[in-house]
């Protein structure tokens, strides 16, 4: 039981993540008609916003300590960070630990910003253009991110800690009336779950309650009538495609202290982004995010000891073999509306 | 099928009369030498086939930066390295048998496809002598294959299966890296020290042959000193987020987690361990400990402050004292401002051991150099005396077991030596059951 | 000739006069000039030119004519090398049952797979022959490793049986080849500073590319090629004109996956080890990639858009600074390092951002990929004159 | 005995009746109409007779064999050929692709794998290709893309696709919606050449009056998913039955 709710537990995490990032990707599907691959750049550029603000807080001037030498046994030249000089050496650590919670912050401009000049800049002129189009140049954008990323950044993960009220775990098993170590669940993976959850919410309440959240569901559903009534949806599509971004973005921000960014992290989400997306059905947002959340959960099942026991390599292939299951079940995925994306 | 009409390089010889024909000073290419892409008078080609793009991309370019310093240093730039130090004192800096060292570079994407057409084309266009680098065991058991087929050596760079010099070993193909038997053999009496030998282990194993090889390699030598093995749960290549995996340790009953992951699932998975709080748990009435056999340096930095404290091993660390070591740390740390990794280490000597065995061979020839490689026994390159065992290419040489520091000076400073394996400890049987079902096969001269 | 079409005909007479003197036109540039880097004409390059023609020109069957895009094409090139690979192991080291074999195989697992992919459409068929191949891919790397030789790829070793092959009494691993010609002997012509070097391999591929090229045309021009297209234009009339849709989608991806197969076999003959990475989704995201890089539903497009990732792939990276250095040394210093710094990104371990770049390039200037480009400069040579006639190679489709 | 025969036909959708106990006789070389307010059931009860729907209840039977449970493609080789309200053709084909197609459905049925011939030598097939676009007067336009051409050509040859298969049965989904009255009428002008030049079965559905009683033999109203009256024309115009329905959709 303890172990069953354990893997719910993290089911939800992976799910959050899955979620967030198939949350944006159908948004621009939906809205735009777009096969968007730089989707999975998005995220990874939002979790590098993290690690710039990082390096931004941790930016330093080198003073010389001679009691200490560096491995060719000159004296050490130790970094001090401007921080610490403006705020004072408790003031300026604290800072530079909450680099990753004051990502968001930092984060949100550039992302809609990153995310409004890529639609306006090139996707734009992709709408009529046939998803083999749409495919190429997204693909080849997110292959020119992730390389500039990567010559800024070095290809090797980079560690970007969680603050440190944040980082370790708890018996959470206790609470739920458990013996003690049965269920230890570490805090930020908490927070990420509680973060997504507000992200997602937001989304929809943004979508459902707002004039504007209410001309996009009838643009996806419509466009051209949309437009017929005067509304100028392209300009509202642009900002979508700059929320859908931001969510990425946010996504990516938040994920760093689960596990270190590289480079490729978004390449490695692409494609599961895609099948949560198409398990979702497409176009469609609660499909997006009960598939995340379904395919977060059976992947962490499947990755328990006793079911890899019983069927090995059931954790390799898990995820795609319930996304053949449901779509052949299913023709357009859990939640999907017909005649989207089907030619 | 045996009976070839034409030679592996054949002559095209409807050829010289067209050119003939057609007036162009037409000469026959003959390869009188006997082997594939002898050199001219003047250089000699090296190919130094690294990962320069995909996750190992900075393992990669650490190994191009070992490969450039040991070419400026064969031919005789720089302050030396580490020729001084080496036992072997036939290489003067005038580069290999008086030829000027040049060299072409490919990438490997830590792909076997990949990396056998970069290292095809570096044999087929540039005319390279020997092929060398690599940052995993699949693409060095690919490459090395090649390497044999083409008839020319092939010198591994970073690969720790047992395969490379056990099951998949070929006679073109050298191994200075050690290998996951090595990594257990050195790790069980230092574990058996600091742990004790009441332990419960729970191995999580990337699902691929190394991964394989090493969980082999750690179970076998930990239960022979009295650890139990819990479970071993194997965890796809592709997974970025270990948790499901990492969660129910703890409830397993075991006391000890042993991570078979190299790169960036290594980097994960101990994050992920570290966040589920095993270095803080007991169990068993012990304290958790977890342990990585094979430790990266470079990528240890992408698991920051997790890695403090955790036992690994591995091939080379920069803080070694010996004169060899100290000599390549200063060559390498002036050049490029930090220290090299142990990927660096290995690329640099397998570099110039090959140029040193051409020297004492007196020929470019493979099946010559393989000769004065096999049996050779040196010092000075940085891991104590050394053997390049015959019987299957494989160096014989100190281990280091390892452990991240706790209070690391620099951003370079994450490991401290724990000890320094001997060589005896970790050397085998060539025909141990880890290394069992493949032979090397006669030397291949190609051409 | 041999039943087709004149345009076609000069299509097919061009394409093999380019696949015959490849080892001359790829290899402009003298050896030893700062130029020679950018020869191409050495015989693993040439080599996967043509496999990889293959590979795109079945690929176009299926997704230029019928507009199915499948994600999981890599699987079928991976089936094929695997069964080749075996062949060599357990039959014998000639190249020709082994080929039969990938092609047959990878025609079966792609009737199995079609069958069950081609009950949805759009990008649900993506998805899941996207499916299908990761599955492949990540069995093939972990769990089957007794059949695929997991990370290390399947290899040949000494003691495979290999039935009908005489016994080997020497120590080293046979080679494929062709009833005794070796696929991996060469042949070099020494012309002044030029080595071109003629590989029996090569022309090995060479000639099954071209009997593959031609098997597609007659494919495009065929009634069955019509239908293949009429789906991609209307399925629902289709339906409603008395045609089942399905069976010629089915035949569609079969026979793409033949093409695939006997990519994956060519693959293996040339170079016997097959490797899991082959199959990964990235591979098969290549393969559409060449397609519309070079023009979807083009005969010759897929051609070359495979030869120019492979190029860039082969060629860019291996560029590095000292070659760089070497190239500018001529300027003085300060702007020799200037322009080395400005290039050096896009070379040796950049190289894929030249690629992202080239593809944007590519899709935003050439809507109808390289092929749009071969006929704009035609156009531009020709003038106006030609406006209705419609160049050889775009008829088929739009 | 009709050449179709609809017998007690009902569908359900959830608790919507749309048709209820529909029974309907199209007689060979007739043309037949079925009008009726929007929502009548017409839409559903084509949908029944080309497959795309199966009724839950009663039978479809076409030339002797029932229709029931076959696919659209199947029902089109029994020699059912259909009309879309908005024509549907290969757009990205030329128009002579578009006529060449279901001759080659016609003749080589719903599947071969003739990968290997030419369309270039199909010589017959193509002449009659010809002659068919000869009688639509779209032989100058035969190898034009068909994506760009005007309403008016699609429609046409869509019907010249048609009618190449010689259906014994064709069906016209509102072959006029949303035409302009000057389409309209070429359009009507195009069916009744049809008629002269060849005996054929047609079943329009439609609600345009004036294109029903230009050509119709027979004309069946149907109102709330049944039949109202079956008559021809003349005594269909003023009938208070159909009054009725079609004023009562008005109030």
């Amino acid at each position: 039981m303890d172990a069953i709710i354990l893997q719910i537990l993290n089911g939800l995490d992976k799910g959050s993540a899955y979620a967030l990032i198939a949350l944006g990707l159908t948004l621009i599907f939906g809205t735009l008609g777009v096969v968007n691959f730089a989707h999975g750049a998005l995220f990874m550029i939002g979790a590098f916003c993290a690690v710039t603000l990082s390096r931004i807080l941790t930016f330093s001037h080198t003073i010389i300590d001679e009691s200490r030498t560096d491995f060719l046994g000159n004296p050490l030249k130790v970094q001090v960070p401007y921080v610490q000089d403006f705020f004072g050496e408790a003031a300026g650590a604290t800072i530079i630990d909450w680099a990753v919670p004051l990502s968001i912050l930092f984060a949100i401009p550039v992302m809609i910003l990153v995310g409004v000049v890529m639609e306006r800049g090139l996707i734009k002129h992709f709408y009529k253009r046939p998803h083999a189009d749409q495919i190429l140049v997204t693909f080849g954008l997110a292959i020119v991110l992730q390389e500039i990323i990567k010559y800024f950044f070095g290809a090797n993960p980079i560690p970007t800690p969680a603050p440190d009220a944040f980082r370790g775990s708890f018996d959470f098993g206790v609470l739920l009336g458990f013996e003690a170590n049965q269920i230890i669940y570490p805090y930020w993976r908490l927070v990420y779950f509680a973060f997504a959850a507000v992200i997602i919410g937001g989304v929809f309440a943004f979508l459902q309650f707002t004039t504007f959240g209410m001309v996009v569901r009838a643009g996806m559903a419509d466009r051209e009538t949309v437009q017929l009534l005067g509304i100028n949806i392209d300009k509202r599509f642009t900002i979508m495609f700059g929320v859908a971004a931001a969510v990425a973005g946010l996504a990516g921000v938040m994920y760093v202290p689960i596990n270190p960014p590289n480079y490729h992290m978004g390449m490695d989400f692409l494609v599961l982004s895609f099948v949560v997306v198409v398990v979702g059905g497409m176009g469609s947002l609660p499909g997006a995010v009960l598939a995340g959340f379904l395919l977060g959960i059976l992947e962490s099942f499947a990755s328990m000891k006793e079911v890899i026991d019983l069927v090995p390599g059931i954790n390799q292939i898990i995820i795609y073999l319930v996304a053949i299951l449901i779509l052949l079940t299913r023709p357009r995925g859990l939640m999907g509306r017909k005649g989207v994306m089907e030619d | 099928m045996t009976k070839s009409n034409l030679t592996r390089r054949g002559v095209l010889r409807s050829g010289a009369i067209a050119g003939a024909a057609l007036g162009v000073p037409t000469y026959l290419r003959a390869q009188e030498s006997g082997f594939t892409n002898a050199p001219g008078d003047s250089s000699v080609t090296l190919g130094f086939n690294v990962p320069q793009t995909g996750p190992y991309a900075d393992e990669g370019a650490d190994e191009l930066r070992a490969y450039e310093l040991a070419v400026e240093h064969l031919n005789g730039g720089g302050d030396g390295g580490m020729l001084p130090t080496f036992s072997s004192q036939e290489l003067d800096g005038s580069g290999i048998l008086g030829r000027k060292v040049e060299y072409v570079t490919g990438d490997t994407q830590t792909k076997s496809d990949a990396a056998r057409a970069s290292a095809r084309s570096m044999i087929e266009k540039d005319g390279a002598i020997m092929i060398t680098g690599g940052s995993s065991s699949g693409v060095a058991v690919a490459v090395q294959a090649l390497c044999q087929e083409a008839g020319v050596i092939f010198m591994s760079g970073l690969t720790h299966s047992n395969d490379t010099t056990g099951k998949d070993k070929r006679a073109n193909g050298f191994r200075h890296f050690f290998n996951s038997y090595m990594s257990g053999a050195a790790l069980a009496p230092v574990l058996q020290n600091a742990y004790g030998t009441d332990r419960k282990a729970y191995h999580l194993t990337a699902d691929y042959n190394w991964g394989y090889t090493t969980e082999e390699a750690i179970r076998s030598s930990t239960e022979a000193m009295g650890w139990e093995t819990v479970a071993a749960v194997k965890t796809p290549l592709t997974q970025t987020d270990f948790s499901s995996y990492i969660a129910p340790v703890l409830q397993s009953g075991a006391d000890v987690l042993v991570l078979n992951h190299y790169g960036g699932n290594m980097v994960n998975s101990l994050t992920n361990a570290v966040q589920f709080g095993l270095r803080e748990a007991t169990a068993n009435g012990k304290q958790f400990e977890i342990v990585v056999p094979l430790y990266s340096r470079l990528m240890a930095r992408g698991a920051g402050e997790n890695v403090k404290g955790i036992f690994g091993s591995t091939n080379w660390h920069w803080s070694l004292q010996d004169e060899g070591s100290q000599a390549f740390v200063k060559s390498f740390g002036t050049k490029y401002g930090f220290p090299p990794s142990q990927a660096a280490h290995t690329c640099y000597v397998q570099t110039l051991l090959y140029a040193d065995a051409v020297q004492r061979a007196g020929s470019f020839a493979p099946c010559a150099v393989a000769e004065a490689l096999e049996g050779f026994e040196f010092d000075g390159l940085g891991n104590g005396p050394t053997l390049y065992r015959a019987e299957d290419h494989q160096c014989f040489k100190d281990v280091l077991v390892v452990r991240g520091k706790e209070n690391p000076t620099s951003e370079f400073d994450l490991l401290e030596i724990v000890e320094v394996t001997p060589a005896d400890q970790v050397t085998y049987a060539p025909d141990h059951p880890q290394f069992a079902g493949g032979a090397l096969g006669d030397c291949n001269n190609g051409a | 000739m041999l039943g087709l079409g004149k345009k076609d005909t000069t299509l097919l007479l061009i394409v093999a006069a380019l696949v015959v003197f490849a080892p001359f036109i790829l290899n402009p540039f003298p050896g030893g000039s700062g130029m020679a880097q950018f020869n191409a004409g050495y015989p693993d390059l040439m080599q996967r030119f043509v496999i990889f023609g293959i590979f795109a020109i079945g690929f176009n069957i299926l997704f230029g004519l019928t507009g199915y895009l499948s994600f999981g094409h890599a699987a079928f090139l991976g089936v094929g090398s695997y069964s080749a690979v075996w062949m060599f192991k357990l039959l014998s080291m000639n190249v020709l049952p082994a080929i039969l074999l990938a092609v047959v195989f990878s025609g079966l697992f792609a009737l199995l797979i079609g069958y069950i992919s081609l009950r949805r459409s759009g990008i649900y068929f993506s998805i899941l022959t996207l499916a299908f191949a990761q599955m492949c891919y990540a069995l093939a790397y972990s769990v089957l490793t007794p059949i695929t030789g997991g990370e290390t790829g399947l290899q040949l070793a000494q003691d495979d049986p290999r039935i009908l092959d005489a016994a080997r009494d020497s120590g080293n691993l046979p080679v494929p080849g062709l009833f005794g010609l070796e696929m991996r002997s060469t042949a070099d012509l020494v012309l002044g500073d030029w080595v071109f070097t003629f590989s029996a391999g090569y022309y090995f591929c060479a000639v099954v590319m071209l009997i593959s090229f031609y098997m597609a045309i007659r494919i495009f021009r065929s009634p069955f090629g019509m239908m293949l297209r009429a789906i991609k234009s209307n399925q629902h009339r289709l339906n409603y004109t008395g045609l089942n849709a399905r069976p010629y989608t089915l035949a569609a991806f079969v026979i793409s996956g033949m093409y695939a197969g006997l990519a994956g076999g060519l693959m293996a003959s040339m170079d016997p080890l097959a490797g899991a990475e082959r199959m990964f989704w990235t591979a098969s995201g290549e393969v559409v990639l060449m397609t519309i890089l070079g023009g979807v539903g083009t005969l010759i497009g897929p051609v070359l858009g495979a030869g120019l990732i492979k190029y860039m792939e082969n060629i860019l990276s291996k560029i590095n600074g000292d070659i760089l250095h070497s190239w500018f040394a001529f300027l003085p210093d300060g702007l020799e390092d200037f322009i080395v710094t400005i290039v050096y990104p896009f070379i040796g371990k950049g190289w894929h951002l030249t690629l992202g770049l080239m593809f944007m390039a590519v899709v935003i200037f050439l809507p109808g990929g390289l092929v749009e480009a071969g006929q704009r400069i035609a156009r531009a040579v020709r003038g106006r004159r030609s406006d209705d006639r419609k160049s050889a190679t775009t008829e088929p489709a739009e | 005995m009709g050449i179709l025969e609809v017998k007690d036909v009902n569908k359900r959708f959830g608790g919507l009746k749309a048709l209820s106990d529909v029974n309907l006789s199209v007689k060979e070389n007739t043309v037949h109409a079925i009008i009726g307010p929007n929502g009548a059931g017409k839409s559903t009860l084509l949908n029944c007779l080309v497959g795309k729907l199966i009724p839950d209840t009663g039978s479809v039977m076409f030339d002797g064999q029932s229709v029931l449970g076959r696919k659209p493609y199947q029902i089109n080789q029994m020699g059912i050929s259909r009309v879309f309200q908005t024509p549907e053709i290969f757009g990205d084909l030329t128009v002579m692709e578009n006529v060449m197609i279901p001759l080659l459905a016609k003749r080589d049925g719903a599947f071969r794998l003739h990968a290997f011939e030419s369309v270039e030598d199909e010589t017959d097939l193509r002449h009659e290709a010809e002659t068919m676009l000869e009688e639509v007067k779209m032989l100058d336009k035969r190898n034009m893309h068909t994506a760009s051409m005007s309403r008016g050509d699609k429609r046409r040859l869509e019907m010249a696709m048609c009618l190449i298969q010689k259906p014994k049965l064709l069906l016209l989904d509102e072959p006029t919606a949303g035409m302009a009255r000057a389409d309209t009428n070429n359009t009507i002008d195009l069916l009744k050449e049809i008629r002269e030049k060849r005996s054929i079965t047609m079943c329009i559905i439609e609600h345009d009056m004036h294109v029903v009683f230009s050509l119709a033999d027979r004309i069946t109203v149907l109102a709330q998913g049944t039949p109202l009256v079956e008559d021809e024309p003349q005594k269909i115009k003023g009938h208070p039955k159909v009054k009725e329905a079609y004023l009562g959709e008005a109030a």
